[in-house]
């Protein structure tokens, strides 16, 4: 026992320690939603022992897509055109199918502008954890009001919002995301949860987070202020994901709790709170989300599960070979070849 | 009054026709969607089976049934393969244009008709050959349903006979074109062809002035549309990614590449070397290009016009952030509810400036199917070892037309993937700076996401960033680093391919064009010698930014012609903004923009229209 | 070693300095979202308020919160309101940037700074007033919560002692910024400001040469930003209707607009005389736009480059079928995740060929509020009289910087709403022919859908058609279509706004320039004939296309420095495109383009090099 | 009685004949579905008797998108560029609220490139009747499968669609359209009366028509072709319109019918067949849409309506003026409003 030694410092299962999955620091509002979402995907990254340099980050433009560059910084990063991240994501992990994608975009970005590019994302099931930075307003354009903002709040101006709310969570259910999730940015546990769910998906995770806008939406008259989301936020179950590399042995807890087992192994574990709730069931799923609108209520939980649909990768049947690490002598085909091909042509 | 195969006697003609032999244009009218392309290139194949150069040019609507086309098919012993302005021969089947057609003709023509049109009523200067083709179909195709597709197939018989085409390479152009799975098909439509003939045999009497002749101009070569060209180009130039959206005139490229990708890239797991994704618009294309580009893989889009117009705001990002792309320009007449289906360069300038801010970009001008092959490899290379966008703009003649082309190489070069750092480069560096110009070239080293090493990552935003790719809004950064894309775009000047350049002796005046006005073009140089006495230099531009080549070509001419088929002189706007006043000076647009591909006749009237004025 | 109030001794800096009356620049160095605009304006404002001429220049972050911010006034009895290069004050507020301010300042200029941040570290050159900010906010803001933006307003008291601002003209300003609705805030604010002034009024005894005297330079004048005054112009227009989609630097256009329209624009009803759209993204409201334009609105967007960009495809359709449409773009540093709250003139190029195919667009340049306010009336009518997309392109000085400005004029002339026909005029008529060129200049006549008459219908689509709008593939009907269009273009140059020429005699040399390089350009000609005795012309275009003006103006000189806010002389490149190789070989082009406001040194510097060349 | 009289021309209530209801020639395939509904347009606005030049035609680029050309010569039409059709017709309606605006377009100009614009507009209830002639495939660029293709549909080349179809009615009613229908268009009557209910109902219609490709998806393994269609269509009831114009006394039918009172006093009488259902419950009818693509039936009817939404000019406050009809008096304030303002910048 040398008395001099300094502490070990404290490192995750792959030796690395959590400064290794920091970014840099962060240039948005104090107390913006935003901030304590990248704080819940370096913890998380950490705890899974995610290798940094396996991830690639991509966003959009606004303050939720500057978000990328205060996380893990030793990952490769993209802060591309406003509501285009989905495009960009999907031609990177299509070129590296080895990486781990993460999308962090705003509401403005995914729901106004980038809504096309979304509906058209959640189709095809390409593996890629798709956060939404969700504050109901634009923040960097200062505070217009977005797409995902509930009919009748007001802006800090005082503003009536006429327009009804455009529910992602909805859209990804319907249109075949296979992990559909809300969650409120104050909720620290049932965030990391959630993400490690994500991480653990093989498919698209949508994951909505409610993220306040402390500058432009944080006053009385808004639906997506602290006050008012921790007033209304009914959690729809308990949530607790039990890693694949961690032997812990899982005993099934009876009636009120349901296993869900995620493609690397880990485990879902959904624990009843209140109502019954089926989170594999699609129309089930459907119909929590109007009853929650109906009633104003943010509901949050994990909505939809579904680890038996085909991802983008098995419909296009590419080779498990990255494409961008594939050698010239595989993707040039010989002189031969193109000599029959001339001379059918002849 | 009129001249019918069965009167014999050809009026208002004079003199009996002189035998004009490989050297005519053929234009068949008929409607879309009726099946006519099948003979047109039956015929057009069988012609290039003798060994006469020989192009076909396809003018159709933008619809899918029903409308009026026009094929166009062109001998040249010369081998001209151009657009012929006048028609020699023209075959009439649809009732909608045939009088107009006929009209148009210049006097002494020939004119084979469907018999019920009566077209010998309108004029009586033509050599007419009208044909029942209603009552050749029935005993041809039994079965009425397929009369209306084979009744074309009639025509190619009829030609046969009238132009001394070989009945056997009718035969066999037209089972090449149905294939092996088709054999049942092909025989019908052979019994048609042989009706034609044999009808036209014994029925025909009229003499008529054109024919061909078997000779050996087509060695080595094979007919290929340019969109398959280009296709088999990214295939060999080890294209990884391609996403796109369907568009007139690009959608076949695409479309063969994913048969050719499938054929050659499908690895012994059955799985393929590639991805190719029907993207939801042309945001969405040049995004994933941009996405796989940025992640490693050799990304590809093709679109036309409106396309690009849409990729506006990502090649702007693409540039700012020294991303690859390869940009596939088919391009048509705009604006988008335009004339899809009508060739134009129309896309030059604004494909050079796309995108707001400070931007330009490099354009690549294939003006053949090899250039198709060979520039798609050279606008990869460009692409990845610049890391910027490239254009390759072809256009609806080239892409979608068939030419006879010369064989492909494969190159032997290896790929040039660019400055890409591997974990092994970064741990002998000790990390890197991502736009830091090292080399003085304006490209600085990247890495990819994925590798394994602690210095690799960086962050890629607009151009809020200093040469460490941080964060940052000082001018000072921002200046440097557009600055260094100013010195990126001298050096691919420099790197992009060479002009083709063909100097006559005594030669006082040049001529400059791009891409497909190519074969019209030396024709014209050909005819301003020949007719006129004319010697004109010619200098084909292969790719935007200009070579210096092109100054020391208009210095060495009093005035250059530059060629455009756009109506705003494009190519020669560009070239006001590269070259010196002095050399500007020397400069005289001429602009062909009615939709038709190029044709050389009028480019030499105009040539000596202002030359002498 | 060094200079602060308590030590008076004013050491390395030589003799006394000579007394700088309503001549200087001041800098206030903050962070984003502290309130410190406040206390900017207010400052600002008081100066105004005393009659001086003044502007103010706001340079912030790309963020909300937290990053470095830089206002600078400038004060010029010479009425020179452009950035000045130099900084002769700076109040240092903010710890992240306060040392690399404080070196950046020229030996003897005037430093005050928040006391902890001990600057008087840093050299001994200049004139130091610290200030203990944080002691004497306590006292004036007893709420905690508030004192970081009550702090700001302190500095606003000290610089009334030392520049020698009437405190009544702060209070006025204080109070007018306020509004009525915040008199707390106001009365608040109010007691920080006495306090920095009485603390500095006992506690400053260093001299410092920069002094503020009452003129009288600002009669009638009023203050606005450039964006207000476009609202404004629009609002006046008649405009009917807006889409729209947030974008920095325009959005504060839009929502001023809305502030007017509800203000000015609505009926005895409670209901609008108008329709605001924020739309989902800028394809949309440009669709929007042309749609609303078709139908007869006189409609618009604003937006900056990345928006523009999107527009492209639907730009080209409007162009093609002479559709009106008002876009204004306050240009911003290119691309997108770019320098957003960085001026720049980059779009001009990219906006003047927007979209595929041959287009052309005719923009007008805006050069104070005055202008914004009236070329937003000539906008909506060159649009609505040519059926054409009309570009408005102002950029983030002038839009979001406030300008002490002449008043707006309400124009007499009635709103020129184009060629339209109404019922009775179709009656009258028995008919129209949407794109036949009846008058020569290249407008066909339209109708509005809902005209009750029988022969108002016509239908739109691209280039597709005849004169008579019916659909048209031939070739002779989209040349004649385009060349009309070419027609029209040439109209729009003699009707466009002239240009503001200043030819001075013996000038040798000229300068051109546009939008807000007037300032800088003015001043420039002044500095080159007081200092060097170089007269020096001026022209400023208000539009492209060009007018015949500038033709003239290049022959009267031998050379002629065209003034560009951008990396590759955006609108030096459209004048080659424009004129005569000899008029283009006199222009030289001079480049600003780091994202700041141009500024005369600059350009006197650049000029008396290139002269002495 | 005169015997030489010609016999009277049949007209309509406002004394038009049909013939001012045609278009020009179709230059669509023969046989094309999107002719059917072209010649269904033209028999319901002369039976309606619609004004002709007070309607608006728009769309956007396809076949589909020709078809405007093809009906109602008498009203302004307007082919506008691929998918943005919404966006200009909106634009158009805002500017003259006294059109009537018929949106005529694809599956793929409407959910695919099309898609963020459909999305928007769903959400803002403009009164505006969209037609998508609905073929699963694009036809104009030759065949390609669009985004409303089955999973598991045979393109003619034989190549198998993986992705899932999207479903624009389900979208129509989970984002605020409120008059929802799909139809064949190969169901005369039952188009007609969905179309006649449509021009009645003040808000934004969205009628999905199965509209078959002959030439490039009408073969065996196609599941929009005419024979799929009409195998596989289930009707969700029998649709009646009965407009306020015709003085009928409507008595109820007890029990199996529902009356639904349109906007201009017409009503649509919804006969039950088979099921019970209720067009104005929302929930229902994402149902009845989830059931069917499990059943793979092609449910058709009207699955949604409400009439009790605000419209989109009244979310906006706007006059009852087209504002394309405002004098100058009204839309350019006076010089001493404008002196005002600058007085208070002074
Ligand atoms: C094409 C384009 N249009 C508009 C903008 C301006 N813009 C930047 S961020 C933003 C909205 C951001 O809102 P959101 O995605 O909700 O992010 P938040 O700032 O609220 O986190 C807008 C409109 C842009 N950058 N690009
Ligand atoms: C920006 C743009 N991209 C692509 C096209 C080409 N294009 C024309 S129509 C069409 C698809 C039409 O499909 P759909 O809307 O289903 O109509 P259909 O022909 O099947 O009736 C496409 C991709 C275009 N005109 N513009
Ligand atoms: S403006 Fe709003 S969203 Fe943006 S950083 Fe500040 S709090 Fe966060
Ligand atoms: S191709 Fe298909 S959609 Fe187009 S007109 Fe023909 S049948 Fe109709
Ligand atoms: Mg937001
Ligand atoms: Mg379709």
């Amino acid at each position: 026992m040398s008395t001099t030694a300094v502490p070990p410092k404290k490192t995750n299962r792959i030796g690395l320690e959590v400064l290794h999955y920091k970014g840099s620091k962060t240039t948005l509002c104090a107390g913006c939603g935003h901030n304590a979402v990248s704080e819940r995907i370096v913890e998380v990254f950490y705890e899974m022992g995610v290798q940094p340099w396996k991830v690639a980050k991509f966003s959009g433009i606004g303050c939720s897509s500057k978000s990328p560059a205060y996380f893990l910084n030793l990952a490769h990063g993209f802060n591309s055109v406003h509501g285009r991240a989905a495009s960009v994501a999907t031609g990177a992990m299509l070129a590296n199918r080895d990486l781990l994608g993460v999308v962090v975009t705003g509401d403005g970005d995914t729901a106004s502008i980038g809504i096309g590019q979304f509906v058209h994302m959640l189709r095809r099931n390409l593996p890629l954890v798709y956060i939404i930075e969700d504050n109901g307003v634009y923040g960097l354009t200062k505070g217009q009001f977005s797409a995902t903002s509930d009919y009748g709040a007001k802006s800090k101006g005082g503003a009536l919002n006429e327009m009804h709310k455009l529910d992602c969570c909805l859209l990804g259910i319907e249109l075949g995301a296979t992990l559909v999730a809300r969650t409120f940015s104050g909720d620290k546990k049932q965030l990391q949860a959630i993400l490690k769910a994500a991480i653990a998906h093989k498919g698209l995770s949508i994951i909505d987070v409610i993220s306040p806008c402390v500058t432009f939406n944080d006053h009385a008259g808004s639906t997506m202020s602290y006050a008012y989301v921790k007033e209304h936020d009914v959690a729809l179950h308990e949530l607790d994901f039990i890693p694949h590399y961690e032997d812990i042995h899982l005993e099934m807890e009876e009636g009120d709790s349901q296993d869900v087992t995620l493609h690397d192994g880990s485990v879902l574990r959904v624990k009843k709170l209140g109502r019954d709730y089926d989170p594999t069931d699609k129309m089930a799923a459907i119909r929590v989300l109007h009853e929650a609108e109906e009633k104003q209520e943010v509901v949050t939980g994990i909505f939809y599960i579904n680890t038996q649909t085909k991802d983008f990768y098995e419909t296009l049947n590419m080779t498990d070979t990255p494409l961008a690490a594939l050698p010239e002598t595989l993707t040039r085909p010989s002189q031969e070849a193109l000599d029959e091909i001339m001379e059918e042509l002849r | 009054m009129s001249t019918t195969l069965t009167s014999l006697a050809r009026e208002g003609g004079g003199a009996v026709p002189q035998r004009i032999v490989n050297d005519f244009s053929l234009q068949v009218a008929t409607a879309n969607g009726s099946g006519s392309q099948t003979s047109n290139i039956v015929l057009m194949r069988a012609i290039f089976q003798m060994g006469i150069p020989v192009s076909g040019k396809n003018m159709f609507p933008s619809n899918i049934q029903g409308l009026p086309t026009w094929f166009t098919i062109r001998a040249s012993k010369h081998g001209w393969i151009g657009r012929k302005k006048e028609v020699d021969f023209l075959v009439a089947m649809n009732p909608e244009t045939a009088r107009q057609d006929c009209l148009e003709l210049e006097p002494g023509r020939v004119l084979v008709y469907d018999e019920p049109l009566k077209l010998n009523e309108l004029r009586s200067d033509l050599i007419m050959v009208p044909v029942p083709f209603d009552k050749l179909v029935g005993p041809a195709c039994p079965e009425p349903k397929l009369r209306k597709l084979v009744k074309n197939m009639i025509y190619d018989g009829v030609l046969a006979f009238l132009l001394d085409i070989d009945m056997e390479e009718i035969h066999k152009a037209l089972f090449k074109q149905f294939g092996p799975k088709k054999v049942k098909a092909a025989e019908l439509n052979w019994g048609a062809a042989q009706a034609g003939f044999n009808w036209a045999q014994e029925n025909v009497k009229v003499e008529q002035p054109y024919h061909l002749e078997r000779m050996d101009g087509n060695k080595d070569k094979f007919i290929i549309d340019g969109n398959a060209a280009t296709a088999l180009g990214c295939v060999y130039a080890g294209c990884t990614f391609v996403a796109w959206y369907p568009i007139t005139p690009s959608s076949t490229l695409v479309e063969q590449m994913m048969v050719y990708l499938r054929r050659l890239r499908t690895g012994p797991d059955g799985k393929g070397t590639y991805a190719v994704v029907q993207a939801e618009d042309e945001l969405a294309s040049i995004g994933m290009v941009i996405g796989a580009s940025w992640a490693g893989a050799r990304a590809m889009t093709a679109t036309s016009g409106p396309g690009v117009s849409l990729m506006s705001e990502f090649v702007g990002l693409a540039y700012y952030t020294d991303i690859p792309a390869v940009i596939v320009d088919v391009q048509r007449v705009g604006p988008s509810t335009g004339l899809p289906t009508r060739t134009m360069q129309g896309d030059i300038l604004s494909n050079a400036v796309l995108s707001h801010g400070d931007t330009r970009h490099p354009i690549l001008f294939p003006s053949g199917p090899e250039e198709c092959f060979s520039m798609a490899g050279e606008a990869f290379d460009l692409a990845e070892h610049f890391q910027t966008p490239v254009f390759i703009n072809t256009d609806l003649d080239l892409g979608m037309n068939v030419w006879a082309s010369d064989p492909f190489p494969v190159s032997d070069q290896p790929l040039n993937r660019g400055k890409v750092l591997s974990s092994d480069d970064l741990e002998r560096l000790g990390g890197f700076e991502r736009y830091r110009d090292v080399d003085g070239d304006g490209v600085g080293y990247r890495t990819l996401p994925g590798t394994n090493h602690p210095a690799a990552s960086y962050f890629t935003r607009g151009s809020g960033h200093n040469e460490k790719a941080q964060y940052s809004e000082r001018p000072e950064d921002y200046v440097n680093n557009v600055d260094r894309l100013t010195r990126k775009f001298e050096s691919i000047r420099h790197a992009a391919p060479r002009p083709e350049v063909n100097c006559l002796d005594g030669a006082k005046i040049g001529m400059v064009y791009c891409g497909t006005s190519r074969e019209a073009g030396l024709e014209s140089q050909d005819q301003l010698m020949r007719e006129y006495n004319m010697p004109t230099s010619t200098f084909r531009v292969r790719a935007y930014p200009y070579p210096d080549e092109l100054n020391e070509f208009i210095d060495r001419h009093e005035r250059v012609y530059i060629v455009d088929q756009n109506r705003d002189g494009q190519l020669h706007q560009l070239m006001q903004l590269d070259l010196t006043p002095a050399r500007v000076a020397k400069l005289r647009s001429l602009r062909y923009y009615n939709g038709l591909p190029i044709d050389a006749r009028s480019i030499t009237d105009d040539i000596r229209g202002k030359e002498a004025e």
